[in-house]
């Protein structure tokens, strides 16, 4: 039999005013396994909660009922309070007499009679409430980050920065991702390197990050605090321990014709090659797709002329496995590549290039020393054309989104262009001009205003190539829609940011949502921006939708606090409020019959299938489990399940219930 | 139908599998389910238009599953269940062996439960011309009516389950109306308990049940209980693009779509 | 073997060249052509300009004839015919009560069920599968491959070659022995249905085409379409008079010219009716 | 006898609409007292036999309420109620339940004034339908008190 | 909302267009890139993308005026601008619908007299025969617009090309064909 305790607050008039609390104190006292029923001017002050204090002890209450306010202000100061007396913290539920009662209504019986009926329902689900313990998971405080972009680099120096131990992996022989690309950045034109490389070496110098390059994400198990990933360390055909970085291997490969994907395929690079030369780390690997050693059996020039010995050809893709409390990816993403736009010839055409490629022969460390010259014949043109959105805003493409960086670095580049060369001629073809950040604006009407390049609202139909030249063919929307050719040297095309290659798999491996693009998914489009929905993980730059420097910076710092804050906890500590897989006696074992339908209702990933196995090790039974570290406890499966085999702590089938039923019949 | 026993018999003595479920001579005009254990048992495997029972029912019977691997004649709406079925991992290659019967009485084996579901999505799903008629006439009603109507349909059901024991969906150990911790449904019958066990029973079914009418013909009192999936039916497709059973791919009920389309909530 | 055939107006009239040409390629692979009996004109832009449900009934009595005729695949030479036709069959397919109000209009059973293919389908198909060996009269020339529109266009429902630089008639010509070109009017338009009423928008749409490909040393004009050809052919003096200079390239049909590498008689490919000379 | 007063109950979602709710408190903006508040963490957490155990034992109106789409605390919770809501609402109205006393509706934690808003209308429109007396007929409680007088 | 609103949703002869072609004028977002491919843009009063923003006021006298246009008729339909359209707008589809209905209320623009008249005559040609009749349709043009001087050159080559059939081809089943213009142009007096 229950022994409940109600405490009917009167928090000062707020309560009272309306509702006759003495009543309502008066009325529950009558209902069964009702032990002790008062009412108190204020719950919440010390003298309330010695109120329930002492009646839990001296009553022996199982359960007690506060008719007060919201649940949402103080049920944590109840449970408290309950749990100091010694009553289980989850034997405490709360009437909502206030907002949800007094406030709302006007003074009477109705009123009165409602704050009755709301005590009765909780009196009713206390009966059913159950002991529960919070959830207590260990924390293991080392991160790791995928992806060493920017983003990337930051998270890892953040976190590292607090204390805690960093893993960061990165799929390409060296760390620095697009923003080692970049020429210079806006809206204030400082050279890219300049400001990164030194973010690079501190990566690599740091005593808590440990940097694996060459390196991708296999596999991941686990939750939060406790995660196992397994991660490939591709075969750089190389002892790094030995290798000094002098870089003789590099000059004296024979393999020389290989299109740089630092350069954006402007540039050649070896078959042993360090990506740029302020790689981090600045040691070699062999790309083995493109070395004549692993296509024709024989050269080992690099062996040869190495003068440690550092060359491994027979080295094997290493597995290992580390565990981590907290994962940030920040891999960033990638740009449209050719046929998606033959109506503009891109890949046809060598002069139509992307912004990317832009990027690299404004830059000092480019194949053209930073002068902007064809890829076709090294000429400098004395027109160029840059066409915003090619494949953004494109529906008919499949790229619906704008992808935000691009209105940017168009004017930057039609800017570079214009202090490079002088007396050249640069159009930009737009259709709105998005310069919402700092000084960016601003940034946007220099282009204009100071350096002469035009600005053309419409969008191109068509490019093709005649006697040398570009002819462009767009219209001008604001001259009613009136056409214009442009004879170019040069386009440059803003092609669309889109997700890597590859993201929807990691995704997987991940247990994590994207976008309808492959994005990454944030949590909550406002309010957890840089949080997944898998707890434990966090989202760090461009992975998440099209970011440029200064927010993806931002978000990595965000997502660094975020592991942080994890790892000041050496436990965590999580209501116990998540959904269970009822079990029963052998050879039973639950009433759950393995549909697994449940598995895709469950927007944490948290519902795995469990077997259970006879001594000759065949399976027996399938059937749900929950994983309580990745269960949220919003209860979806629960209502799912025909057989009613999964059950929520705290909001149960019984509680439920009964609280229809205690509402609807007095007793 | 001399080929299914000539395969049966094969697959029973060369021990391909240990049960050969099919249509045998029942009393009266009526078929019935044969179990073919013994390989001179074939010999009473029949087929022909009576032959209307879903026989995926038994698929998932605990006394039928332990005699080992399965082979199954199956008629297109049996071949459907066995393919949700198998996307709820109740039948899998290793225990189930589809002997098809085309909508053309012709057998076809399948080598495993993926040629069957292509042979099955060839189909759609389509509402008899007769219940089609039936749904239309009951959309017509004023809400009321429908509430009589039911009401009066209902009334009669004595809870025998005869439905439910029909129905290869429902193989769930404990059925919700089974369940008394609460008691969702009320044990009696009476015109409300009976109600709510048939509107529980369509949502189970939404999404899973591929309209074979096994429910109703079972139904000793020939209550049209299958108009209220086949309504479900409609629904999906009306709502969510259709169902079709699919060994992969997002289940109708426990998947969403952020479009899904309605115009009721406020 | 037997395909249907739906010539159309222009093969019967102004582009009888184009339609002598298809025929003796057909002939000359055993191919029989067998002609719709009393096909009717499919309504071309006239019709889709001025009528919405005339533009389908009429080519809707077509694919109607076919179906009962027996056939199951006809070829139609002309562009706009098998646009017309190919659009229609979408069309009804798409929408149960314009297919009932389309086959009331006509008094005729459609099924859907013939396919129609274009010139360059049909050559695909059934002529350069056996090709190698037959080209007896390499057809050695740098050519210009022009698509016009409706080859290509609409892609949704067209769903043939490409819409961007498409590539097909390119590829049946070097199988011929040319030298197709890279160019950059594939797929302009030259003025089709403006041909009468607006001469003068034909000639400067037609001369860009033109004079793109003279300046990209095309010796000839290949074309599918017979509005192309008119335009490009026929309308010659209105486009040179754009152009202020006098271009002879010759355009020809892409089976006059798989015609000629079969070494067909010129005279029976029809070269004799074109306004420019074919010197090639 | 007095004017009916029909009695509601209303199933929310803890974060959106019980929020919601508690801000039409603290905004002391009135509202009709005939609704009764059960706290679920989740719409997606609302069992659609619990709408019909309301009916059956008395209720003459509910309210089903949660977040905006989007706006869900666990992402997707009410987009999967919203797709069971479809389906479950057109077989309520097909076996001729009266959905008209089922109002479905996205609250949010800022909504306070819509919450008032639903539950009066909600209230009005029941009070116009009058008592859920078809459904308690069937439901065989002669033993209970149906009228609220 | 009002169907005189400036700006407002899709409504008037947009709305019609929807209706008509389920092409929604709201999804143009005025990129332009059918005006800068169109190859006749140049000769238009209205290149497609501005006809496009017109619709999109749902301004009755812009309607007008697109109803009046020269554009509607100057347009080859040669699909260019719905290949390239970014969120892929059946443009000639829309120019269909527009051509009827300017035709059906009389508003088709005076300089498009050739035009129209020449899809006339096209039109008469295969009602009475069947087939295109060029001598007929050239005779029956030209009546029409008394444009008897342009391209009186044309003809003689043609012929003696073997270009032009001095007797029209006739199908059998006339009537049939006939019919069909009835019926279809039931709605539209034309």
């Amino acid at each position: 039999m229950s022994k409940i305790g109600v405490f009917v607050c009167h928090c000062g008039e707020n309560i009272s005013a309306t509702v006759d609390c003495a009543k309502v104190a008066e009325t529950a006292g009558n209902y069964d396994g009702v032990a002790y029923s008062v009412d108190y001017k204020y719950m919440c002050s010390d003298p309330g909660q010695n109120l329930i204090k002492s009646a839990i002890k001296e009553k022996g209450l199982t359960g007690v009922v506060v008719a007060s306010c919201s649940p949402r202000m103080h049920e944590p100061t109840f449970r408290k309070a309950c749990a100091e007396a010694g009553l289980n913290p989850f034997m405490c539920e709360m009437a909502n007499l206030r907002e949800h009662c007094s406030w709302v209504h006007e003074k009477g019986e109705a009123t009165t009679e409602k704050a009755i009926d709301l005590v009765r329902i909780l009196v009713e689900k206390v009966k059913y409430n159950h002991s529960l313990s919070e959830i207590k998971v260990p924390v293991t405080k080392t991160a790791l980050v995928i992806g060493g972009g920017i983003a990337g680099i930051q998270a890892s120096l953040d976190i590292a920065n607090t204390g805690h131990k960093v893993i960061l992996i990165e799929r390409d022989p060296s760390i620095g991702g697009h923003m080692s690309q970049l020429s210079e950045t806006f809206p204030t034109l400082d050279c890219s390197q300049c400001i990164l490389t030194p973010r690079m070496v501190e990566v690599a110098q740091h005593p808590n990050i440990t940097l694996y390059t060459y390196a991708e994400l296999e596999s991941l198990e686990g939750f939060i605090g406790n995660f196992k990933a397994k991660i490939r360390r591709k075969s750089k055909s190389l002892d790094e321990k030995l290798c000094t970085g002098c870089g003789l291997c590099t000059t004296k490969c024979p393999a020389k014709k290989i299109p740089s994907e630092f350069n954006e395929g402007l540039g050649k690079r070896t078959a042993i090659y360090v990506p740029f030369p302020q790689a981090v780390p600045n040691k070699p690997v062999i790309d083995r797709i493109n070395c004549t050693y692993y296509i024709k059996g024989k050269c080992k020039i690099c062996e040869i002329v190495c003068p440690t010995g550092a060359i491994r050809f027979d080295q094997e893709d290493q597995i290992m496995e580390v565990e981590v409390g907290a994962i940030v990816i920040a891999t960033g993403f990638t740009v449209k590549q050719p046929d998606f736009f033959p109506e503009y010839g891109f890949g046809k055409y060598p002069d139509v290039i992307t912004g990317l490629q832009f990027e690299r022969l404004a830059s000092a460390s480019g194949p053209t020393l930073g002068e902007i010259r064809r890829p076709s014949d090294g000429k400098i043109p004395e027109k160029i054309v840059f066409l915003a959105c090619a494949g953004s805003r494109d529906p008919a493409k499949g790229i619906p989104y704008c992808s935000k960086i691009c209105c940017m670095y168009i004017a930057k580049h039609a800017m570079l262009y214009q202090h490079k060369v002088h007396g050249g001629k640069s159009y930009v073809f737009y259709m709105d001009i998005r310069a919402g950040g700092k000084m960016y604006e601003e940034f946007v009407r220099r282009a204009i205003e100071d350096d002469g390049v035009n600005y053309i609202r419409g969008r191109v139909s068509r490019i093709y190539e005649k006697n040398g030249k570009l002819i462009v063919d767009g219209a001008d929307t604001l001259l009613n829609a009136m056409p214009v050719e442009i004879e170019a040297d040069m386009v440059v095309l803003a092609t669309a940011g889109v997700a890597n290659e590859g993201a929807e798999e990691l995704a997987q491996k991940l247990h994590i949502s994207y976008d309808p693009y492959k994005f990454f998914a944030e949590a909550h489009p406002k309010l957890k921006p840089v949080e997944t929905n898998t707890a434990g993980i966090f989202l760090a730059g461009a992975c998440q939708a099209p970011r440029d420097i200064p927010e993806s910076v931002a978000m990595a710092s965000g997502a660094a606090v975020k592991v942080a804050g994890l790892f000041s906890q050496d436990e965590l500590t999580r209501e116990p409020i998540i959904a269970v897989v009822n079990r029963q006696a052998p050879p039973v074992y639950s009433s759950c019959v393995g549909c697994f339908l449940c598995i895709s209702t469950c927007p944490y990933q948290a519902i795995e299938k469990e077997e259970i196995k006879n001594r000759n090790g065949e399976v027996i039974k399938s059937m749900a489990k929950v994983n309580p570290g990745l269960c949220q406890g919003c209860g979806t499966c629960v209502a799912f399940c025909r057989t009613k085999s999964i059950d929520i702590q705290g909001y149960t089938h019984e509680q439920m219930y009964t609280e229809v039923m205690a509402l609807l019949n007095e007793y | 139908m001399d080929d299914l026993i000539k395969r049966a018999k094969e697959l029973i003595e060369t021990s391909a599998v240990k049960v050969v479920i099919g249509y045998e001579q029942g009393t009266g005009n009526k078929t019935r389910a044969l179990f073919v254990e013994k390989s001179e048992d074939a010999d009473k495997l029949i087929f022909d238009s009576r032959c209307v029972q879903n026989l995926a029912a038994y698929v998932t019977k605990k006394e039928v599953k332990e005699k080992g691997k399965m082979a199954i004649a199956a008629t297109l709406p049996v071949m459907r269940s066995i393919i949700q079925l198998a996307s709820e991992f109740q039948v899998n290659d290793n225990n189930l062996l589809v002997l098809g019967i085309t909508p053309e009485s012709k057998l076809i084996e399948f080598g495993n439960l993926v040629e069957v579901e292509t042979f099955v999505h060839q189909y759609t799903i389509e509402i008899d011309a007769r219940n089609k008629e039936m749904l239309d006439k009951l959309a017509k009603m004023t809400q009321a009516e429908r509430w009589k109507f039911w009401i009066d349909e209902l009334a009669p059901c004595f809870k025998c389950y005869a439905c439910r024991a029909a129905c290869p969906m429902c193989y769930c150990h404990q059925c919700t109306v089974d369940f008394n911790q609460p008691q969702w449904i009320p044990v009696p019958s009476h015109e409300l308990g009976n109600l709510e066990w048939h509107i529980m029973r369509a949502i189970h079914l939404t999404g899973r049940c591929i309209d074979c009418d096994a429910c109703y013909n079972a139904c000793p009192l020939s209550i049209p209980i299958n108009l209220l999936t086949k309504k479900m039916l409609e629904d999906a497709k009306e709502h969510f693009g259709g169902y079709q059973p699919a060994l992969k791919g997002d289940h109708l009920m426990s998947t969403y779509k952020p479009d899904d389309k309605e115009n009721f909530i406020h | 073997m037997t395909l249907g055939f739906y010539p159309g107006c222009s093969l019967k009239g102004s582009s009888r060249e184009y339609a002598e040409s298809v025929l003796a390629v057909a002939k000359a692979f055993d191919i029989n052509m067998e002609e719709i009996n009393d096909w009717n004109c499919c309504g071309a832009t006239a019709a889709h300009n001025m009528n919405k449900e005339l533009s389908l009934a009429l080519p809707a009595r077509i694919l109607s004839l076919a179906e009962k005729q027996g056939l199951t695949e006809i070829v139609v030479p002309c562009a706009a015919c098998y646009s017309r036709l190919t659009v229609t069959k979408y069309e009804l397919s798409k929408d149960p009560a314009l297919k009932t109000a389309v086959t009331d209009a006509n008094g005729l059973e459609y099924t859907g069920s013939v396919s129609v293919l274009n010139i360059v389908q049909m050559l695909d198909k059934y002529i350069t599968p056996n090709l190698e060996g037959r080209v007896v009269k390499p057809f050695d020339h740098k050519v210009a491959c022009y698509y016009g529109c409706l080859l290509v266009r609409p892609h949704e429902i067209l769903k043939f070659d490409r819409e961007e630089d498409p590539q097909s008639l390119d590829v049946l010509m070097l199988k011929a022995g040319a030298t197709p070109i890279d160019w950059a009017f594939k797929t302009e338009c030259c003025g089709a249905g403006l041909s009468v009423s607006r001469t003068s928008s034909v000639g400067r749409l037609s001369g860009k085409i033109i004079g793109d490909a003279k300046d990209r040393g095309a010796e000839a004009v290949i074309v599918a379409c017979p509005m192309c050809h008119s335009n490009l052919d026929m309308r010659r003096d209105a486009i040179n008079s754009y152009l202020g200079e006098k271009i002879d390239i010759p355009v020809l049909y892409i089976t006059q010219a798989i015609g000629l590498a079969l070494g067909l008689d010129r005279k029976a490919l029809g070269l004799q009716r074109h306004f420019v000379k074919v010197s090639v | 006898m007095a004017e009916f007063e029909p009695k509601i109950v209303a199933f929310v979602c803890n974060w959106c609409t019980y929020a919601g709710a508690d801000l039409t408190g603290t905004s002391r903006i009135k509202y009709a007292s005939n609704v009764r508040i059960i706290r679920f963490p989740c719409t997606g957490r609302i069992d659609y036999m619990l709408l019909l155990k309301a009916f059956d034992e008395g209720a003459d109106g509910i309210i089903v309420s949660g977040c905006h789409p989007n706006d869900c605390h666990y992402t997707s919770g009410n987009f999967h109620a919203r797709r069971r809501w479809i389906m479950f609402r057109s077989l309520c109205d097909f076996t001729g339940i009266d959905t008209e006393r089922i109002k479905f509706s996205w609250v949010s934690a800022a909504e306070g004034a819509k919450w008032a808003d639903i539950v009066n209308a909600t209230v009005a429109s029941v009070r116009e339908l009058g008592p859920y007396t078809e459904y308690k007929k069937v439901a065989k409680y002669p033993e209970k008190e149906v009228s609220h007088g | 909302m009002s169907s005189d609103t400036h700006h407002s949703g899709i409504s008037g002869l947009g709305e019609e267009v929807l209706g008509h072609t389920e092409v929604k004028v709201s999804q143009c977002y005025q990129c332009g890139k059918c005006s800068a491919g169109c190859p006749l843009s140049e000769e238009m009063d209205y290149p497609p993308s501005v006809i496009m923003r017109m619709l999109q006021t749902g301004n009755p006298d812009l309607e007008d005026k697109v109803l009046r246009s020269f554009s509607i008729w100057v347009c080859l339909t040669c699909e260019m601008c719905f290949a390239r359209c970014p969120m892929s707008i059946d443009i000639p589809k829309m120019m269909d619908f527009l051509r009827e209905k300017s035709l059906n209320e009389k508003k088709a623009n005076p300089k498009a007299k050739e035009i129209v008249a020449f899809h006339k005559s096209f039109l008469d040609s295969i009602r009475f025969t069947g087939r295109l009749y060029e001598i007929g349709l050239f005779v029956d043009y030209k009546t029409r617009t008394l444009k008897i001087l342009d391209d009186l050159a044309l003809a003689p080559k043609m012929m003696k090309r073997g270009k032009l059939n001095i007797i029209p081809e006739l199908i059998k089943d006339r009537s049939g064909v006939a019919a069909i213009f009835r019926k279809s142009n039931k709605k539209n007096k034309n």
